[in-house]
């Protein structure tokens, strides 16, 4: 099924796009998500711990089930105001 | 009676802008005639960071989750204090020192709730709000993270 | 170092006015470019007193003690609070509603305290300041007392 | 000795006035001139238990010793903001 993965801030640098359309396997999650593009990013790893993870716009479990079509995006740590 | 308040007012509750916030349109724009008390909170560029000295800053966001989540504390303000109405404002791209990076207005027919809303809206909306801020240096520049 | 701050200022940290008071004019006047906050308090005539419609309202004070106590207050709020700044306005006289009654805008390099500062600031000035009420209804009028 | 005394509020609209120059005996005390202009003003004696003294625009002690020339403030409920 196709994701689409949005990046924010540090992590959108270092992955060099803010933005990946990526085909995933069936009963992937954001944990599985996260894994795949730190595998091209590695430094994305370390900032694991500070990131949440969005589904549709909403605050998610890292082991959600993501359906086809769904917005996955890594929320890297909040700084407005 | 809440298509009526919609219908009469002249902006959403929530927005992000890359131009400069109207900090009077809105204490203007929240209050009604029933209410005697307007709270706000602006959140100012300032020129250093822990004493180091800051030239600007850049917001990014995910946009339209951080307007979503905006509308809905403006909501839930109303639900939690019994405020007549808040409105929130966020600046996106670059700051300049001085220039106001986030307005929030509360209004309200009694002073306690209107402050109290004032107060757990914008520590609401840094902790939970896709928002995302890199302050420059002279020498370097960072992600506040 | 406290006489510097007092030659930039361009007004009292308080005053009393018959005239409009300058909401905007005063989070100008408040904040410095080590301020990332300003919170303001904004009393405004209400339309009603416990559902009983209001025509309009009377200030009236003691007006020195009143500016001396606004004063010391201002400087009561920078030490308790950490603050950079505190700023109060009353208005005296006759006021309409939707008319601001008072303001008060407090600036601080960082959001809790301004928040806090002008919290204690509206409360303390309601308890203590020597300013004196009376509403007019279509029936009648009251002094708040 | 001479006094100022000052009323604000209903005790003013009572009083007729809002300001009186007295001619009070030595040891006068705030509590002591109260009395005094609730004589001619009864209605300023139910009054009395919302109202503060300030003395030279300084809350004082209803008991306080005033001094020639002394300000006098009755201060009704205040409702400021």
């Amino acid at each position: 099924m196709t994701i689409t993965v949005l990046l924010f801030a540090s992590a959108r640098e270092a992955a060099g796009t803010g933005r990946l359309e990526m085909e995933v396997a069936e009963g992937s999650s954001p944990s599985s998500v996260f894994e795949e593009i730190s595998k091209r990013t590695p430094a994305l790893t370390r900032m694991r711990p500070n990131i949440r993870c969005a589904i549709d716009q909403e605050y998610g479990a890292w082991d959600a089930a993501l359906h086809d079509g769904a917005e996955l995006a890594f929320i890297s740590p909040t700084a407005g105001g | 009676m809440a298509d009526e308040v919609v219908a009469t007012r002249r902006a959403a509750d929530a927005g992000l802008t890359r131009s400069a916030i109207d900090v009077p349109g809105l204490m203007e724009l929240v209050s009604g005639r029933g209410d005697g008390a307007v709270a706000t909170f602006t959140g100012i560029v300032r020129d250093n960071q822990d004493g180091r000295a800051v030239r600007h800053l850049e917001y990014e966001a995910h946009e339209p989750m951080a307007l979503a989540l905006m509308e809905r504390l403006a909501n839930q303000a109303r639900d939690r204090f019994g405020i007549s109405h808040a409105v929130l404002r966020h600046r996106l791209g670059r700051l300049e020192i001085g220039e106001v990076s986030v307005a929030i207005a509360v209004a309200s027919p009694h002073r306690a709730e209107a402050i109290a809303a004032c107060q757990w809206l914008i520590d609401t909306l840094k902790a939970e709000v896709p928002i995302f801020k890199k302050e420059f240096f002279s020498d370097g520049e960072a992600w506040v993270e």
